[in-house]
C-alpha cells in the first residue's frame, strides 16, 4: 500500500452510520382498514455503515434492486434517511442540506446519474445543461466566460465545444453520459457519487472517463462513491469495495482482498459470474436463482434461499457485519468457518 | 463564432435569427401566414382609432337613421359604411376593429391569468404532493362545479357591492377574473398530472443535487416539459374566452352595450339572422374565426417547434 | 452463401446545415447461424447499422446508397408492407432497454401471441402453446402462469428474456440485438446471454450483437466487427481480433479494457475523441489519433484489407494485402 | 283540433292565487274563471257572476251564475266564492291587492254574495277580472287551501293540477317543457272556437321560437321579435297579429338626492332642474327609436297612460318636440353647456328591445354632450338594484294591472311613502298636489269628477316632466294564417275564441 | 377497490358541502328572488313578510345550515319560482341533460379519436393540416351561433329536423328517455351535434398530441421491429397508450359538457337541467341553483371516479398490489 493512501485513510470525509431508508409502499389508510392489512414498508437500505477517506474510492456492487442507488441518493441528500446519519467532513450532512448555506455545501457533493438520457432535460441544449450548475453557484460570470467554461468542461470529457447547441437526443448514449459527467464536474465538487457512470460507454471512452476521474482524484483529492456492475471497472477504480444484498452490506473489504479471497458466498458467486475476456467461448456460471422480493425478504440471512452453505441458523438468525480476518463480512457460515 | 460579428448585440441578433426556432418559423408557411394574420389583427386592434374609419364608441357620431344599412356593395348600401351598419347605426367595420380590441384584451388576459394560476397551482400540487396536492385538487373539483356564468354573476355582484361606483375598468377586471376563475382548473389538472411524472425523472433530481432551488426547478425544468398540453388548451381557450365574454356581457357583467366587443356584436347580430341582416353577425364572426385560427395555428406550430424531438 | 450481406451502406441525415453522413460505406456479411458482434466507439454508427438492416431508420435518416441483402434478396428500399413481413419473420430485433420495449398495457402472452399470429398461420391455441414454449426456452420458470402477467410484474432480467422470446417468436433467420444487456447487472447479464446463444443455436438463427462488453463478446461471438466513425475498421474472428488486433483503433480498444488480473494506475486510452460526423478528416478517419499514422493515412482512405485472418481498414496492411482486396 | 302555442315563458304554476303575473294569469284564465271577465272587445262582461249592483257606497251585491260545475263535477256556489276570497287574501297569496279593499264577504244565499268594502271603491268589478274562483271542496281534499306554504317546503297540489270552471281543463303538466289542455265538455257557456286541445310550450330563445313557427312546429307564438316581424309576414302561410299593449315605457330620473349617486356633477343634482329634464326629453329622437329600433312596432306616448286605461286623457297626448338645439339651449341655461356624465341603468331582457332603446337614448343624449355610462344587465340583477333606488337614471315599463289610472298615479307618480305608495317612483318625483289628487281618486265614485282629478294630476306630472315617457310597445303574435285569434291588450289569449280553419 | 370508492365518496361529500357553502356565501349577490315572487302591486310589508317567510332575512350561515340539514335528507326545498320541489324538478330534467351529454360525448369520442389518430399518423400532410384547421372552426364559433345556424339550415330551410324540444319520450320508471323513439332521435341530432363540436376538436387535438408522443416510444419501435401490421400498432398498441391521458381530459369534458349544455339547451329549448338553471339564475331561485350546483359537483366527482376506475381497467400497472394506487 502506498504511503499516500495510508495518510489519507486517516482523514475520513464521508461516514455513513447505520444508514437506513424505508419506503412506505402501503395502501392508503382506508384500504388498510377495510382489507385489514398492515402498513407495508420496503426496507430499501437497512443499516448500512461505511466510511470513505478523503481522496479514496469506495465501490458498491450488488444485484439490481439491492439498494445501491438508494444509498447514493441518501448521500447526496435526495432522500432523508429514516435512520442513521451521514457525516460529511465532520458535519451532519442532512442538517447541512437544510441549513442556510446549503448551496455552498451542495457544491461540494455531486452525483452522476445512472440513466444518461433521463438525467438530461430533453428540452435544454447541452450548453444550458452544463452551464446550469455554473450559474447556480455563480462560478462563471459573463456569457462569454460561461461559454468558454462549458466548452472546456465538454472538452475535458472528450466532447467538442461545438456540440453545445445540440439537444440530448442528438447524442449517442455514451456522449450523453459524458455530458452528465461534465455537468457534475462543473462545480469542482469534493465528493462525487457515481451511479454506474460508464455502463453505457464503450471501452475506449470508458477508459477516458475512468482515467479522467482518476486524474481528478489525484489532482484535486476527489473522493468517490462508485457504483457499477462491471467488476473489472470496480476493481480498477476503487480502494475498497462493499457488496450489497437486499439493502444490507454483506461484505466490505479492501479490493485486493476481496478479489483474491471473497468470503461471503454471494461475493463468490458474483466473482464467478464475471465473463473472462481471454478465454473466449467459455460459458460462465450465472448466479443461480431469482432475486427475492424485497417487500418480504426471507427471514434470517436474506441470501439463504440461494446459498449452497445455508443451514438452520442462516434461515432464522440474521448475521451481523463483523470484522473477520481484516474483512467485514456478514455470514454465519464464514463466521463458523464452514466455508 | 465571435469573429463574424462586430458587436455583441448584433451577434445576439444574428444568432437568434439563425436559431432553430426562427428557422422552423421561416420554413413553415402556415406559421408565417398565421403570424401575419395575428399581426394584422393585433395592429388593427392596437391602433383602432387610427385604422377604423369611424369611432363606433363615440355615441355622438351615431345616426339612428343609418341603422341596419347593408354592406357598401349591395343595393341599399352606403359608401360611408363599407361593411354596413348595425341596429344602432354603428359602422360594422369600425365596430369589428374596436370590438376586436376588447375581445383580444379580455381573451388574452383571461387565458394568461388562468394559465398562470392553473400552471402554478398544478406545478405546486404535483411537485409538493401530499396534502397540498389533495387540497388543491379538491379545490379544483369545487371550482369545476361552478359554471362561468354563475361565477361571473357572483363576482360582479360582490364587486359591485364592494365598489358601488365602479367604472368600466373594474367591469373588465371582473370579466377577466371570472373567466379565469373557471378556466384555471383544466390547466392545473393537466399540469399536475404531467408534473407527477416529470418530478421523478432523473434530470429533476440532477438539478436538485446541483442545489437548484425547488421553485427554480419547477420553473426551468419541469415547466417546459409539461407545457405541451397546456399550449393546446390555451390556444383553444382564447376563442372560448372571447365567446364567454360575450355571454357575460349580456348578463350585464362585462363591456357595456355602447362599447360592444366582438362577442357582443356576434350575439346581437345573431338576433338579426332571420330578418336577413346577416352582415351584423357574419363580419364579427369572421373576425373571431380569423383570430382563433391564427392563434391556434401559431400555437400548434410553437408547440411542435418547442419540442426539440419533433424537429 | 451468407445470410446477410451489407455492402457499401451509406446512411445520411439531411439537415438544415447540410447532410450528415452517419454511415459511410459499411460492408460486412453474416453467415447462417453465426454470431457477429459489433463494437466501437459510441456514436460510431452501430445502432444505425442495426436500424438500417431492420428498416427502422428514424426519419429524416435514410439509406443513401449501398445494399442490404437477406438470403440474396435486396431488402433495402423494399416497400413498407413487404418489409413488414421480413421484420419479425426473417429478422428479429432486441433493443437496449427491457423496461420500455414492452407495451405496459398488454400481457406478455398477448404480445407474444400477436406476434406469432402475425407471421405464422396458426390457431390462437397453437400460438399460445408456442408462446409458452418460447418463454420456457428463454429460461422463464412456470411459463404457463407467467404468460398472463403484465410486463411490470417481471424483473428487469426476466423482461429482457421476454423481449428475446418476442424477437424469436416467428423463428427469424437473423436477430439484431442492440446492447441487450447494458441495463442489467452482471449476474442477470449471464442469465440473458446464455439463453440467447442457446436458443439461437437451436433455431439456427444468426445474431448481430451490438455491445460494449468485451467479456460478452469474448464468450459469445464467432466474429467481431469494429466500427469507427461510420465505417467498419476491422472485422474478423473473435479470437484474432481480441488477441491480435490488426487495426490500431482495435488495438487501442483492447488495451483500454480494465484488466481483472493486473493493477494499473492508468488505463490505456486512445488520445482525442472520435471526430464529429460532419468533420471527418481526409484519409483514414482515425489518423489524427493513430500513433502509427503515416503520410498515406492522411490523404487516402483505406478500404478493408486482408490482414491475416482478419480484414482491417488500415494502410499498415497495404503491403501484406498487396492487391488482394477483400 | 289541436292548437300548439309557444310562448317566451311558462306559467310558473297552476295555482291562480300564487302569482300575480300576466302570463300565468293569462294561461289560467282559460282554466279558471273570475266573477267578472272581459269579452272579445276587452269590455267587462259577466262570467261567474251574472249581475252586480252597488247597494251602498261600500257594499256590492253579486248574483252568481247557476248550473256551473267545476271540472271535477262539484257545483259552484257562494261558499266557493267565500273560500276563494279567504284564500286570495290569506298567507302565501299574491293576489291580495285584488281583494284587499274587501272587508267582508257575506253569503246571502247559495247564489248571492255581498262584498262589504273598507271604503268606497268604484272600480271593484275591474279588480275582480283577475281573481279566479276555486272549489272549496277540491282544495280541502287536496290540501291546497293555501296557495303555497314556503316555510314548510311542502308542495301544493294546486300548482300542478287545476280544477276550475273554465272552457279548458288541464290534462298534463311538465313545468317548463309543455302543458296540455283539453276542451271542457261541460262548460256552462258557449265555446266559440273549435279547438279541442291546446299544447302550450315555452320557448325562451327568440330565434328558436321564430324557427319553430317558420318550420310549422307551432301554430301560434308570441312575442315575435320586432326584427323578425317582416320575415314572418312575408311567409305566405303566416301572419302577425299586432296590437297595442297596455305597457308604457318611460325613463325616470333621481329627483330627490342632493347629489346624484352616479354622476360627475358633484354637490348638486342636475335632475332637480326642470330644464335639464326637458332637455333630455327633447333630445330624444322618439321617431327614430320607433322606426329604427322598434321597426314601427311602438306608439310614442306623451303620458304614462295607454289609451285603453280608464282615465286616459287624449288632450294631453302631445309630446314636446324633438329638438336638439332647444335641448342644448336648455342645458346651457341650466348651467351645463358642456353637458355632464351620468350612469343609466337598463334591463336587457325585460322589455322589447330594451337595451337597444337605451343605447339609442344614450346616443341621442351624446348630441347634447351628456355622456351616458350605460349599464345594461339581466332583469335578475337589474330590478333588485333599481328597486333599492340605487340609480340616477333608469328605464321602466308599466302596465296598470287594474287597467285604471290610479294604478299609475299611486305607485309611479306619488311621493314614496307608506304602503305601496310611490313604490315604483324610483326617482322619487314628488308633488303635493298630485299626492292629494291620487288619494281622492282612490275613493271618488263619480266618474266625471274622477276623470277630472286624474287629468289634473297627469297634467301636473307632464308639465313638470316627472318622468320622460317614451312609447307604448306593441304586441306581436305570430300565427298560421288559418288561425283566428282574439288578442287582448293585456296580452291575454282566450282560447275559447280561437278558430282553426282547415 | 371498495376502499377506493368509499374514499372518493367521502371526498365527494366534502366537495359538495364546499360547493354549497361557497354558493350560499355568494348567492346574496345574484339578485333578489322576492322581487320576482311578488307582483308589482305588492306592498313593502308583504315583501318584508315574504322575506321573513323564506328565511332570507336570516344570516347566511343560518340559511346554509338549514339547507345542509335538508340536503342531508335529500330535500332541497321548494323552488321559489315554481313552488315545486327542487328534487322533483331536477329529477325531471336530469335524464334530458344526461342523454344529450352522453350522445354528444359519444359523438365527440367516436369522431374525434379517429380524426386525431389520422392527424397524428399523417403529420404534416395535407389531409392532417386540413383536419386540424377545419376543427378549429368548431371552437371559434360561439355555440349559440352554431345552434341557430343549424336550426336555420336543417329546420327552417330544409325542414328535415325539428328545431326545439325533446320530442316523444318513453318513461322507464322515473327516467324519461328520448332515445327509444324515432322522434326523440330526430330532436336529439341538432343539439347533440352543437354540443359535440367543441369537444370533438379538443379530443382530436389531444389524441393527436398524445399519439405523437407514444409513436416515438420504444415499445412502438419494438412492435414495428416485430413486423406487426400498422393497424395493430396504431390502434392496438399506440392508441391504447394514448388513452390514459385522453381519458382524463374526456372525463373532465363530459362534466364540461353538462355545464356547457346550458347554452345549447337554451338555444334548442332542450328541457334539461341547464335550462332550469339559467331560468333559476334569471329569477335568483336560490334552492334550485344550490341543488344544481351540488348535483354538478356530484357528477364531476362521479365522473372522476369512473375515469379512475377506467384507469384501472386500461393500465394494469395501477392494479398491482402495493403499487402506486391512488
Ligand atoms: N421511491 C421509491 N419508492 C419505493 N420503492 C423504491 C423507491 N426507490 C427505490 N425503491 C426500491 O428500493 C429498492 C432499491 O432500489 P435501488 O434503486 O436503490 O436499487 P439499485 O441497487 O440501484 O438497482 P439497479 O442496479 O437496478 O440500479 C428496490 O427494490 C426499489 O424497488
Ligand atoms: N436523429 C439523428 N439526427 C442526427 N444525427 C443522428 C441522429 N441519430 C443518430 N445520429 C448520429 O449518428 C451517429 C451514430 O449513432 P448511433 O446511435 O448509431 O451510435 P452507436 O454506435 O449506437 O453509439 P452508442 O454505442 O453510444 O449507442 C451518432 O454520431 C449520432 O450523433
Ligand atoms: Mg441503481
Ligand atoms: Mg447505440
Ligand atoms: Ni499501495
Amino acid at each position: 500500500m502506498s504511503t499516500r493512501a495510508q495518510q489519507e485513510q486517516r482523514v475520513t470525509l464521508v461516514q455513513a452510520s447505520d444508514l437506513a431508508m424505508d419506503f412506505d409502499v402501503s395502501a392508503p389508510w382506508l384500504n388498510r382498514v377495510l382489507e385489514r392489512k398492515g402498513r407495508q414498508v420496503l426496507h430499501a437500505v437497512d443499516g448500512v455503515s461505511f466510511e470513505i477517506a478523503r481522496g479514496a474510492t469506495l465501490a458498491l456492487v450488488g444485484e439490481s434492486g439491492c439498494g445501491k442507488s438508494t444509498v447514493a441518493r441518501l448521500l447526496v441528500g435526495l432522500y432523508a434517511p429514516t435512520r442513521g446519519t451521514v457525516q460529511f467532513d465532520g458535519m451532519d450532512a442532512h442538517a447541512a442540506f437544510r441549513s442556510a448555506d446549503a448551496l455552498a455545501f451542495r457544491r461540494r457533493i455531486q452525483m452522476i446519474f445512472q440513466d444518461p438520457y433521463a438525467s438530461l432535460n430533453p428540452r435544454w441544449t447541452v450548453e444550458h445543461i452544463v452551464a446550469e450548475p455554473l450559474l447556480e453557484h455563480g462560478l462563471a460570470t459573463g456569457a462569454q466566460a460561461l461559454r468558454e467554461r462549458v466548452a472546456e468542461l465538454l472538452a475535458s470529457v472528450g466532447l467538442s465545444g461545438r456540440d453545445m447547441a445540440k439537444y440530448p437526443h442528438q447524442f449517442s448514449g455514451g456522449q450523453r453520459q459524458r455530458i452528465s459527467i461534465a455537468r457534475a464536474l462543473a462545480t469542482h465538487p469534493e465528493f462525487l457519487v457515481c451511479d454506474e457512470p460508464t455502463s453505457a460507454l464503450d471501452v475506449s471512452v470508458q477508459a477516458q472517463v475512468l482515467n479522467l476521474m482518476k486524474d481528478l482524484q489525484r489532482e484535486r483529492g476527489l473522493t468517490y462513491l462508485f457504483i457499477s456492475h462491471n467488476l473489472a471497472v470496480v476493481r480498477h477504480m476503487s480502494d475498497r469495495i462493499g457488496v450489497m444484498y437486499l439493502g444490507r452490506l454483506v461484505e466490505l473489504a479492501d479490493k485486493r482482498t476481496l478479489f483474491a479471497a471473497p468470503r461471503h458466498p454471494y461475493t463468490r458467486m458474483l466473482i464467478d459470474a464475471i465473463p473472462k475476456l481471454r478465454d473466449t467461448g467459455r460459458a460462465r456460471t450465472p448466479v443461480q436463482g431469482e432475486v427475492p422480493n424485497p417487500l418480504s425478504p426471507p427471514p434470517g440471512c436474506s441470501f439463504h434461499p440461494r446459498c449452497p452453505w445455508a443451514n438452520a441458523r442462516c434461515r432464522s438468525e440474521r448475521p451481523q457485519l463483523q470484522t473477520l480476518a481484516g474483512v467485514q463480512v456478514a455470514c454465519h457460515a464464514v463466521e463458523e468457518g464452514r466455508v | 463564432m465571435a469573429e463574424t460579428s462586430s458587436t455583441p448585440a448584433a451577434a445576439g441578433v444574428a444568432r437568434w435569427l439563425d436559431s432553430d426556432l426562427v428557422h422552423s418559423f421561416r420554413t413553415s408557411p402556415v406559421a408565417v401566414g398565421a403570424a401575419l394574420i395575428a399581426f394584422v389583427c393585433l395592429f388593427c386592434a392596437a391602433f383602432a382609432p387610427w385604422v377604423a374609419p369611424h369611432n363606433p364608441f363615440d355615441l355622438s357620431t351615431l345616426e339612428l337613421s343609418d341603422a341596419r344599412l347593408p354592406p357598401a356593395w349591395s343595393e341599399q348600401g352606403s359608401r360611408k359604411y363599407l361593411l354596413g351598419t348595425d341596429d344602432q347605426g354603428r359602422d360594422i367595420l369600425s365596430a369589428v376593429i374596436f370590438g376586436a380590441r376588447i375581445s383580444l384584451v379580455v381573451g388574452l388576459a383571461s387565458v394568461a391569468l388562468s394559465v398562470l394560476v392553473g400552471v402554478t397551482l398544478g406545478l405546486v400540487a404535483g411537485f409538493r404532493g401530499g396534502w397540498v396536492d389533495a387540497a388543491l385538487m379538491r379545490l379544483c373539483d369545487v371550482m369545476l362545479s361552478f359554471p362561468a356564468i354563475l361565477v361571473a354573476l357572483l363576482i360582479a355582484g360582490v364587486g359591485r357591492a364592494l365598489f358601488p361606483n365602479a367604472n368600466e375598468g373594474l367591469a373588465f377586471g371582473v370579466l377577466i377574473l371570472s373567466i379565469s376563475l373557471t378556466g384555471w382548473v383544466q390547466y392545473a389538472r393537466t399540469v399536475r398530472g404531467s408534473t407527477l411524472v416529470e418530478r421523478n425523472k432523473e434530470y429533476v433530481q440532477a438539478a436538485r443535487v446541483t442545489g437548484v432551488a425547488p421553485l427554480r426547478i419547477m420553473r426551468r425544468h419541469v415547466l417546459p416539459n409539461v407545457m405541451g398540453p397546456v399550449l393546446v388548451l390555451a390556444t383553444i381557450q382564447v376563442a372560448t374566452a372571447i365567446i364567454t365574454e360575450a355571454t357575460l356581457s349580456f348578463l350585464g357583467v362585462g363591456s357595456p352595450p355602447t362599447a360592444p366587443s366582438l362577442g357582443t356584436l356576434i350575439r346581437i347580430g345573431n338576433n338579426y339572422l332571420f330578418s336577413g341582416e346577416w352582415w351584423i353577425t357574419v363580419f364579427p364572426g369572421a373576425m373571431l374565426v380569423l383570430i382563433a385560427l391564427s392563434v391556434n395555428l401559431l400555437g400548434d406550430w410553437l408547440r411542435d417547434a418547442l419540442n426539440p424531438r419533433l424537429r | 452463401m451468407s445470410l446477410l450481406q451489407v455492402k457499401d451502406l451509406v446512411v445520411e441525415f439531411p439537415g438544415r446545415r447540410g447532410t450528415l453522413r452517419a454511415l459511410d460505406g459499411v460492408s460486412f456479411d453474416i453467415a447462417p447461424g453465426e454470431v457477429l458482434c459489433v463494437v466501437g466507439e459510441s456514436g460510431a454508427g452501430k445502432s444505425l447499422t442495426g436500424a438500417a438492416i431492420i428498416g427502422l431508420l428514424e426519419p429524416p435518416g435514410r439509406i443513401a446508397s449501398g445494399e442490404i441483402r437477406l438470403e440474396g434478396e435486396r431488402i433495402d428500399g423494399l416497400p413498407h408492407e413487404a418489409m413488414r413481413h421480413i421484420r419479425g419473420r426473417k429478422i428479429g430485433a432486441i433493443f437496449q432497454d427491457p423496461l420500455t420495449s414492452l407495451n405496459p398495457l398488454y400481457t406478455v402472452g398477448r404480445q407474444l401471441i400477436e406476434t406469432i399470429r402475425t407471421h405464422l398461420n396458426v390457431t390462437p391455441a397453437q400460438a399460445r402453446e408456442r408462446a409458452i414454449a418460447l418463454l420456457r426456452d428463454t429460461g422463464i420458470s412456470a411459463p404457463e402462469q407467467r404468460i398472463d402477467h403484465y410486463p411490470h410484474q417481471f424483473s428487469g432480467g426476466m423482461r429482457q428474456r421476454v423481449v428475446i422470446a418476442l424477437a424469436l417468436a416467428a423463428e427469424p433467420k437473423l436477430i439484431v440485438a442492440d446492447e441487450p444487456t447494458t441495463a442489467l447487472d452482471v449476474s442477470v447479464q449471464a442469465q440473458i446471454i446464455a439463453p440467447l446463444k442457446r436458443v439461437c443455436a437451436q433455431h439456427g438463427a444468426a445474431v448481430m450483437l451490438i455491445t460494449h462488453d468485451m467479456g460478452v463478446i469474448a464468450e459469445t461471438c464467432d466474429r467481431v466487427a469494429v466500427m469507427y466513425a461510420g465505417r467498419v475498421a476491422e472485422i474478423g474472428p473473435v479470437h484474432q481480433v481480441i488477441n491480435h488486433p490488426a487495426h490500431p483503433y482495435t488495438a487501442g480498444l483492447m488495451a483500454a479494457i480494465p484488466d481483472m488480473s493486473a493493477d494499473v494506475d492508468h488505463l490505456y486510452q486512445i488520445e482525442g475523441s472520435m471526430p464529429r460526423l460532419d468533420a471527418i478528416p481526409r484519409g483514414c478517419a482515425f489518423n489524427p489519433r493513430c500513433p502509427r499514422a503515416f503520410e498515406r493515412c492522411r490523404s487516402e482512405r483505406p478500404e478493408l484489407l486482408l490482414a491475416g485472418a482478419t480484414q482491417a481498414a488500415c494502410w499498415l496492411h497495404a503491403d501484406a494485402a498487396e492487391g488482394v482486396r477483400a | 283540433v289541436t292548437l300548439r302555442v309557444a310562448n317566451q315563458g311558462d306559467a310558473l304554476g297552476m295555482d291562480p292565487h300564487s302569482l300575480n303575473e300576466s302570463l300565468q294569469l293569462s294561461v289560467l284564465g282559460n282554466v279558471y274563471e273570475p266573477l267578472v271577465t272581459r269579452g272579445r272587445d276587452y269590455k267587462l262582461t259577466p262570467a261567474l257572476a251574472t249581475e252586480w249592483t252597488q247597494t251602498s257606497p261600500t257594499t256590492w251585491r253579486f248574483k252568481l251564475r247557476k248550473g256551473v260545475t267545476f271540472h271535477d263535477g262539484t257545483p259552484f256556489t257562494a261558499d266557493d266564492v267565500i273560500f276563494s276570497y279567504e284564500r286570495a287574501k290569506g298567507e302565501g297569496s299574491d293576489m291580495k291587492s285584488y281583494v284587499g279593499q274587501i272587508k267582508e264577504v257575506k253569503r246571502i244565499d247559495d247564489h248571492t254574495v255581498d262584498f262589504v268594502l273598507n271604503a268606497p271603491f268604484p272600480i271593484l268589478p275591474e279588480l275582480f277580472t283577475q281573481w279566479h274562483m276555486m272549489s272549496k271542496k277540491w282544495c280541502e281534499t287536496n290540501q291546497a287551501t293555501r296557495p303555497v306554504d314556503r316555510r314548510k317546503g311542502i308542495e301544493n297540489a294546486a300548482s300542478f293540477r287545476a280544477n276550475g270552471t273554465g272552457p279548458y281543463r288541464l290534462r298534463e303538466r311538465q313545468p317548463g317543457v309543455r302543458t296540455s289542455f283539453v276542451r271542457n265538455g261541460n262548460y256552462w257557456g258557449m265555446i266559440d272556437g273549435n279547438v279541442d286541445e291546446v299544447i302550450f310550450t315555452p320557448i325562451g330563445n327568440d330565434a328558436t321560437r321564430v324557427a319553430a313557427l317558420l318550420s310549422g312546429e307551432v301554430d301560434v307564438m308570441e312575442p315575435v321579435p320586432v326584427q323578425d316581424v317582416d320575415r314572418v309576414k312575408n311567409n305566405p302561410k303566416l301572419k302577425v297579429l299586432q296590437g297595442p299593449e297596455l305597457r308604457v315605457i318611460f325613463l325616470g330620473m333621481d329627483q330627490k338626492r342632493d347629489e346624484l349617486l352616479f354622476s360627475n356633477v358633484k354637490g348638486k343634482n342636475p335632475f332637480k332642474d326642470k330644464r335639464v329634464r326637458q332637455a333630455f326629453y327633447q333630445a330624444i329622437d322618439i321617431e327614430g327609436i320607433k322606426t329604427r329600433v322598434m321597426r314601427g312596432a311602438a306608439t310614442p306616448r306623451a303620458t304614462l297612460l295607454a289609451p285603453q286605461i280608464r282615465g286616459y286623457a287624449p288632450d294631453l297626448e302631445k309630446r314636446l318636440p324633438y329638438d336638439v338645439e332647444a335641448a342644448k339651449k336648455l342645458m346651457a341655461e341650466a348651467g351645463y353647456p358642456n353637458g355632464f356624465e351620468v350612469k343609466m341603468n337598463c334591463p336587457n331582457d325585460r322589455y322589447v328591445n330594451d337595451s337597444a332603446i337605451c343605447q339609442a337614448v344614450a346616443a341621442n343624449l351624446a348630441k347634447i354632450n351628456v355622456k351616458i355610462n350605460l349599464e345594461a344587465e339581466t332583469k335578475a340583477t337589474y330590478f333588485p338594484k333599481i328597486l333599492s333606488r340605487n340609480t340616477s337614471f333608469y328605464m321602466l315599463g308599466w302596465t296598470p294591472s287594474t287597467v285604471d289610472a290610479h294604478n299609475v298615479l299611486y305607485p309611479i307618480m306619488s311621493t314614496p311613502g307608506e304602503g305601496g305608495r310611490g313604490q315604483f317612483n324610483l326617482g322619487s318625483y314628488s308633488n303635493a298636489r298630485v299626492d292629494e289628487l291620487t288619494a281622492k281618486v282612490a275613493s271618488e265614485t263619480d266618474d266625471k269628477k274622477r276623470n277630472e282629478m286624474i287629468h289634473e294630476a297627469l297634467k301636473i306630472h307632464q308639465d313638470e316632466i316627472g318622468h320622460i315617457p317614451l312609447h307604448q310597445q306593441a304586441l306581436n303574435w305570430g300565427a298560421k294564417k288559418n288561425v283566428e285569434l282574439v288578442q287582448w291588450p293585456d296580452n291575454g289569449m282566450p282560447w275559447k275564441y280561437v278558430v282553426v280553419k282547415p | 377497490m371498495l376502499a377506493f370508492i368509499l374514499r372518493r365518496l367521502i371526498q365527494a361529500l366534502i366537495v359538495m358541502v364546499s360547493v354549497a357553502f361557497i354558493a350560499f356565501l355568494l348567492f346574496q349577490y345574484v339578485g333578489d328572488p322576492v322581487v320576482f315572487l311578488l307582483g308589482q302591486d305588492a306592498t313593502p310589508e308583504q315583501i318584508r313578510a315574504l322575506r321573513a317567510d323564506l328565511g332570507l332575512d336570516r344570516p347566511f350561515f343560518v340559511q346554509f345550515w338549514h339547507f345542509l340539514l335538508n340536503a342531508v335528507q335529500g330535500e332541497f326545498g321548494l323552488s321559489l319560482r315554481q313552488g315545486a320541489k327542487v328534487s322533483r324538478l331536477i329529477a325531471e330534467r336530469f335524464p334530458a341533460t344526461m342523454e344529450l351529454a352522453l350522445v354528444a360525448a359519444t359523438l365527440a369520442v367516436l369522431i374525434g379519436i379517429p380524426m386525431g389518430v389520422v392527424a397524428a399518423l399523417r403529420r404534416g400532410s395535407w389531409l392532417a393540416q386540413t383536419l386540424m384547421t377545419l376543427s378549429l372552426l368548431g371552437v371559434s364559433l360561439p355555440t349559440f351561433l352554431i345552434g341557430i345556424l343549424l336550426i336555420l339550415v336543417f329546420s327552417v330551410t330544409l325542414d328535415w329536423l325539428p328545431s326545439f324540444g325533446r320530442g316523444d319520450t318513453v318513461s322507464l320508471g322515473w327516467w324519461s328517455s328520448g332515445l327509444l323513439t324515432r322522434d326523440g332521435w330526430a330532436h336529439l341530432i341538432l343539439p347533440a351535434t352543437t354540443l359535440a363540436i367543441f369537444q370533438l376538436t379538443l379530443i382530436m387535438r389531444l389524441v393527436r398530441a398524445e399519439m405523437l408522443e407514444v409513436l416515438r416510444t420504444d415499445y412502438i419501435k419494438f412492435a414495428r421491429a416485430r413486423g406487426l401490421s400498422d393497424r395493430a400498432i396504431h390502434f392496438g398498441h399506440a392508441l391504447k397508450n394514448t388513452l390514459v391521458p385522453v381519458l382524463t381530459i374526456t372525463g373532465l369534458q363530459l362534466g364540461g359538457l353538462i355545464a356547457f349544455a346550458i347554452i345549447t339547451e337554451t338555444v334548442f329549448q332542450w328541457p334539461g337541467m341547464g335550462l332550469l338553471f339559467i331560468q333559476a339564475v334569471g329569477f335568483a331561485d336560490i334552492p334550485v341553483m344550490a341543488a344544481y350546483l351540488c348535483l354538478i359537483a356530484l357528477i364531476f366527482v362521479v365522473i372522476n371516479l369512473i375515469v379512475d376506475l377506467l384507469y384501472f381497467a386500461v393500465d394494469p400497472r395501477l392494479r398491482s398490489d402495493g403499487g402506486r394506487a391512488h
